[in-house]
């Protein structure tokens, strides 16, 4: 909130740059297919959220723009959806992505302990990319995988039964890559 | 497609399926313990042995015992493998021919397994989730069938009324009085959603139903869209369970193309159809009148009840919700009658009950018990305790629910009884702490929760579960005063009585239960001095 | 008759409310006939807050370690602490500092960034109080025994606080012309 | 159109089928305390100042959006509601940054109203402090998040009487916060007409009109109703 005038001068230059659309970039044709399929129902707005972020990475908001003007919705309640959620971004993610479980069984386990190991490795908080846009740290509520917990999910692969230890040494092979 | 189809089908697949059946787990606990591995690697190894005629492997869902994954189960013998490597996977095969089969051997006769009941669970790990033929096989689909063909709509509803089924999601409203709600409103269009945003950290019973025997429940929605005169359903699950999504759309395809799902099922002249909606990581959601919003493209702000979705649902037409394990009891019940269904379980809780047994425990996975077993039975005998230690408390529902004391072990696993000590059924999570955990930081963790995933819509539960949380982080700070423990238990209070929705009304439920059972570790915690009580500064 | 010890004091504030009070103008002569001011930055030279105090205004909320070593010293020796004003009951203006998040980013933004000639951070160990993190209303610190809101407080407002107290009773803070913030 | 007779407060009422107790007690000249509710708009039941008893029913429930029935014994003012409305205003005040001296809508807040109607004379809940921002970027109207309760009664209005949906909420929980457009500032949003429901919509002075300094805030509350009425009922003068 406090950067709102500092987002909103970006949002003016975007709109002052010509608008890109499915002729000049290929990520809007797929859009467009999916707001086709879904015959630009207005309540497939989430569906469309979620095949928006897929093709670009992260909801800028030109993206949203975008689906607000597809759909005909209000540009406020769209951008009030995209904050709603937590699976939706609007800042781009980091090359790799860390998403550590904070539920109750991995809570219990010690994933808390997993937490603060990385934010300190990484020098961020949760939610948040480093610096050098390498890693995102996440948390999760719950992945639904109690059994081998604690778990935590490396680039969208789901590793149970973690250490800090371990967890960091996987942090620290994406941090070597250049 | 007809009766005879269908009986065909499922003879086809009984005579096309092996002597021997290897069931390896592909569910996404195993699968992040290397299952996919080890399923390739026995699959070579069959292919090896020139035991291809007589011998399968088959990716299940999930068999339970996550904790000690990946599994593989070998029927007829129902000899059960734990922990199994890549490398060790071939031995299994070779041991069906007089080899040693390598992997820890398990006991399949462990009161783990035991002592369950499985009703919803029946097939599950016995079936391959992304083949239809399997489910028909085991009579799947019979059901909908007797349902179209032997029963009016105000008989399945009065058969599930007398059933006692209640609702599994937590609430534990009963089933029939929902659908006979839903059926006798007025008005063409009605819908059938299927609550599958199952976001208590700790529970992961719907995932595994999803991900194991996605036919069970989408069979039970075809029932219920009979018995209520709906056309259109909706299953809504969460984003984080990707293989669920991906089972279902498979499941949903494959009904479709039998027309089992679609246009005039088994040829009469019923219509239905059902859409996956994916959830956007909001527990809230799991609240039906916000995952009712979030279907229709909105924030999901939950909306005040009256009116009941029973009453005007999604896009205002009457709707009826249930959860994932709800209705997968459907067949079966359909099946075997309610009669049969009411001799389980206890006089106001019937049937079975899915946990997830997690946390301080020796065994840990999901079990299905018959309702009315006591937490004891479960924690101890099934779950074989706590390793090196004391159990001191079992939390059950998840944010919404309680904590129960050791002392209260002997309490049977029903609607009832749960509610009465200060927790609730929920849906399904049963975390165990021991002696080590700290009962203050526990409910700290959950209000924790709350706090992150209340909407903002109403007063009580946005700022309510702030003021509380930080309340409990100054209490574990010691920094408190008896004051503020008086504070915390009004407010707690105000929150539960005043909140909009069951998120805020059920979000001081382990404070309270915490505060009503571990009373000492919050007073331990407590500043004398009142007058000169510390000031962060 | 033995006087009531009567007491004023003023922490982080405009001092407004205290002029607010010397408002009652006539009232003030009645109020001295039942209390001996003890301790009052208007109405007293004593720079000992003294022991046994009966009632004491508090103007002005938390800010600085000085406020925090005073009030304190003001509860102990206090029978009836009143908050006086909206800074005392809610920290108010000097509270909106608080929104900074801390002393030190106040301090850069006050003497430094704002600064016309010299920019140069306060440091007089002893004679410059140092700022707390956040500024707090007084019951956040100590236990408060009656709140006065009010930005300030009105006389009449002053007046029917106070004279019950006199009487030995407890007033009634309740309605538009007791309450009202602002 | 059929009656409901209930009680409210020990006194007969009758109102018609479908009313809400909100609606019903006003007809009887029962005053039950609201803060999101705002005539013309739909109910939302979101700040719980007018949760009522009713008796046979073991949960409180919002008099805005609970329809009255038959026999229905209501109580309005009991001990336990008058604590949690104390307590709903107290962590309003201690959730935003409401500093009455200095706001336009000081003597003419919905909130600080409430706060005297509920007795408050201090919070029991820390303050928070937290860092909100204020848009001041349309010609006219600025907007002060400081002072948002976020009753949504702008979002309403700009949406259901304008038509123009500048407003919605974005993010949820405490970080929620009312915004215009897509996160751009308020005089950037093509939409809004300067129409101005919104500022005599808000409760408080976190809509206010340019120009206006402490304590100068005024609202026309009955042109909203006029506008209903004139679109609804075809009632032109008022």
């Amino acid at each position: 909130m406090q950067s709102l005038t500092a987002e909103a001068t970006k949002t003016q230059k975007s709109q002052s740059t010509p608008k890109k659309t499915s002729e000049t970039d290929k990520r809007f044709k797929t859009l467009d297919i999916t707001i086709k399929r879904n015959h630009y129902r207005q309540d497939a707005l989430i569906e469309i959220l979620h095949k928006a972020q897929e093709s670009f990475g992260y909801l800028e908001p030109e993206v949203l723009e975008y689906v607000a003007r597809q759909l005909k919705l209000p540009l406020s309640r769209v951008y009030g959806v995209a904050t709603f959620y937590h699976l939706f971004s609007l800042k781009p993610s980091g090359a790799h992505s860390c998403v550590v479980c904070l539920g109750t069984a991995c809570y219990v386990k010690g994933s808390g302990k997993i937490m603060a190991a990385l934010e300190e490795e990484l020098g961020i908080k949760a939610g948040e990319t480093t610096p050098d846009d390498k890693i995102s740290l996440m948390a999760a509520r719950c992945l639904g995988a109690c059994g081998i917990a604690p778990a935590i999910v490396f680039d969208g692969t789901v590793a149970g039964k973690q250490e800090p230890e371990m967890v960091l040494e996987r942090i620290k092979a994406w941090q070597s890559k250049t | 497609m007809d009766w005879t189809n269908l009986l065909e089908i499922a003879e086809t697949e009984q005579k096309r399926q092996k002597s021997i059946r290897v069931h390896c787990c592909t569910s996404t606990g195993c699968r992040a313990a290397n299952s996919l591995s080890v399923k390739q690697n026995l699959d070579n190894a069959v292919a090896e042995s020139g035991l291809g005629d007589r011998v399968e492997v088959i990716g299940v869902g999930c068999m339970g015992f996550c904790g000690r994954g990946p599994l593989v189960q070998v029927d007829p013998e129902d000899l059960l493998y734990e922990e199994v490597t890549p490398e060790n996977a071939p031995s299994i095969i070779e041991a069906l021919d007089g080899g040693e089969a390598k992997p820890i051997k398990g006991d399949s006769q462990h009161p783990f397994f035991s002592r369950q009941m499985k009703i919803v669970r029946q097939h599950t790990g016995k079936v391959d989730p992304e083949r239809i033929e399997e489910y028909i096989a085991v009579g799947g689909y019979q059901s909908l069938y007797k349902a179209l063909y032997e029963m009016t709509p105000e008989q399945v509803v009065s058969e599930i009324g007398k059933s006692g089924l209640r609702g599994r999601g937590g609430g534990g409203y009963p089933t029939g009085l929902k659908w006979a709600t839903v059926a006798k409103m007025p008005g063409k269009q009605k819908y059938v959603i299927c609550n599958g945003d199952e976001g208590d950290p700790g529970a992961f019973m719907d995932r595994s139903v999803l991900e194991s025997d996605p036919h069970l429940v989408l069979e039970g929605m075809a029932i219920a869209g009979y018995a209520v005169g709906a056309d259109h359903g909706y299953i809504y699950v969460r984003a984080e369970y990707p293989l669920a999504i991906q089972r279902l759309q498979k499941a949903i395809q494959q009904a479709k193309k039998y027309g089992i799902l679609g246009s005039q099922i088994f040829e009469s002249p019923f219509d239905f159809k059902i859409d996956i909606r994916i959830g956007a990581g909001a527990f809230v959601c799991g609240e039906e009148t916000a995952l009712i919003q979030s279907i229709e493209g909105k924030r999901g702000n939950p909306v005040p009840r009256p009116p009941y979705p029973a009453e005007s649902g999604l896009w205002g037409c009457p709707t009826l919700i249930n959860n994932v394990e709800t209705f997968a009891n459907i067949a079966p019940i359909i099946r075997e009658g309610a009669e049969w269904y009411v001799s389980i379980g206890t006089k106001n809780s019937k049937g079975t009950k899915i946990f997830a047994l997690t946390g301080k425990i020796r065994n840990n996975g999901l079990i299905e018990v018959p309702m009315g077993i006591t937490l004891r039975e479960i924690v101890e005998e099934m779950g074989g305790g706590v390793p090196n230690g004391e159990v001191k408390a079992v939390q059950t529902g998840g944010p919404s629910g309680g904590c129960i004391p050791a002392s209260l072990l002997d309490t049977p696993v029903d609607y009832d009884s749960l509610n009465k000590v200060g927790s609730m059924m929920g849906s399904g999570g049963m975390v165990v702490m021991d002696r080590e955990t700290n009962m203050v930081e526990v409910a700290r963790f959950y209000m924790e929760f709350c706090r992150g995933e209340t909407c903002g819509k109403c007063v009580p539960c946005r700022t309510g579960t702030v003021q509380l949380y930080s309340l409990l982080t100054k209490i574990l700070n010691k920094q408190a005063t008896k004051t503020d423990l008086e504070k915390l238990e009004t407010l707690s209070y105000m929150v539960k009585e005043t909140s909009l929705c069951g998120l805020g009304i059920s979000a001081p439920n382990p404070v309270l239960s915490t505060l009503r059972y571990f009373p000492q570790e919050y007073l331990e915690l407590i500043q004398e001095d009142s007058l000169n009580s510390k000031v962060t500064v | 008759m033995t006087k009531i010890k009567f007491a004023t004091v003023w922490l982080a504030g405009c001092s407004g409310c205290h002029m607010s009070f010397l408002d009652m103008d006539e009232w003030l002569i009645e109020l001295a006939k039942y209390v001996e001011v003890v301790y009052s930055p208007v109405g007293c030279d004593l720079k000992e807050y003294p022991e046994g105090v009966d009632v004491c205004l508090v103007e002005g909320g938390v800010a600085n370690k000085d406020n925090l070593e005073l009030i304190r010293l003001v509860r102990k020796r206090t029978k009836t602490l009143i908050s006086f004003g909206d800074c005392a009951v809610t920290a108010n203006v000097p509270a909106m500092r608080n929104m900074l998040g801390g002393s030190a980013p106040v301090l850069r933004r006050g003497y430094l960034e704002l600064a016309d000639e010299t920019p140069q951070l306060p440091y007089a160990p002893g004679i410059v109080p140092e700022l707390l993190d956040r500024v707090l209303p007084v019951h956040e610190v100590v236990p408060v025994d009656i709140y006065m809101p009010g930005c300030p407080p009105d006389a009449h407002r002053i007046q029917a606080t106070i004279e019950p107290l006199l009487k030995g009773e407890r007033p009634k803070m309740e309605g538009r012309d007791m309450i009202k913030f602002g | 159109m059929s009656v409901r007779t209930l009680t409210i407060d020990g006194q007969p009422v009758a109102a018609i089928e479908g009313a809400t107790i909100l609606e019903a007690a006003k007809e009887g000249g029962i005053h039950i305390p609201t803060l999101c509710f705002l005539e013309g708009v739909s109910a939302v039941a979101a700040c719980r100042m007018c949760l009522v008893e009713v008796e046979g029913i073991n949960k409180l429930l919002p008099a805005c959006v609970t329809k009255v029935s038959e026999e229905m014994v209501v109580h309005t003012n009991t001990p336990k509601l008058q604590e949690y409305r104390r307590m709903v205003i107290e962590l309003l005040f201690s959730e935003g940054n409401h500093v009455c001296s200095i706001c336009v809508a000081n003597g003419n807040c919905e909130l600080q109203d409430l706060a005297i109607e509920v007795g408050m004379d201090h919070t029991r809940f820390p303050y928070r402090f937290p860092d909100r921002g204020i848009d001041v970027s349309h010609p006219q109207f600025g907007i002060d998040h400081n002072r948002c309760i976020l009753c949504t009664r702008c979002v309403r209005v700009c949406d259901e009487i304008e038509g123009a949906h500048v407003w919605d909420v974005a993010q949820r929980g405490a970080a929620a916060y009312i915004v215009s457009g897509l996160n751009q500032p308020w005089g950037e949003v093509e939409a809004c007409t300067s129409c101005g429901k919104c500022v005599d919509a808000c409760p408080t002075g976190a809509i206010f009109r340019k120009g206006t300094t402490t304590s100068e805030k005024a609202r026309d509350r009955a042109k909203l109703e006029f506008l209903v009425n004139a679109r609804e009922k075809h009632e032109w003068t008022r």
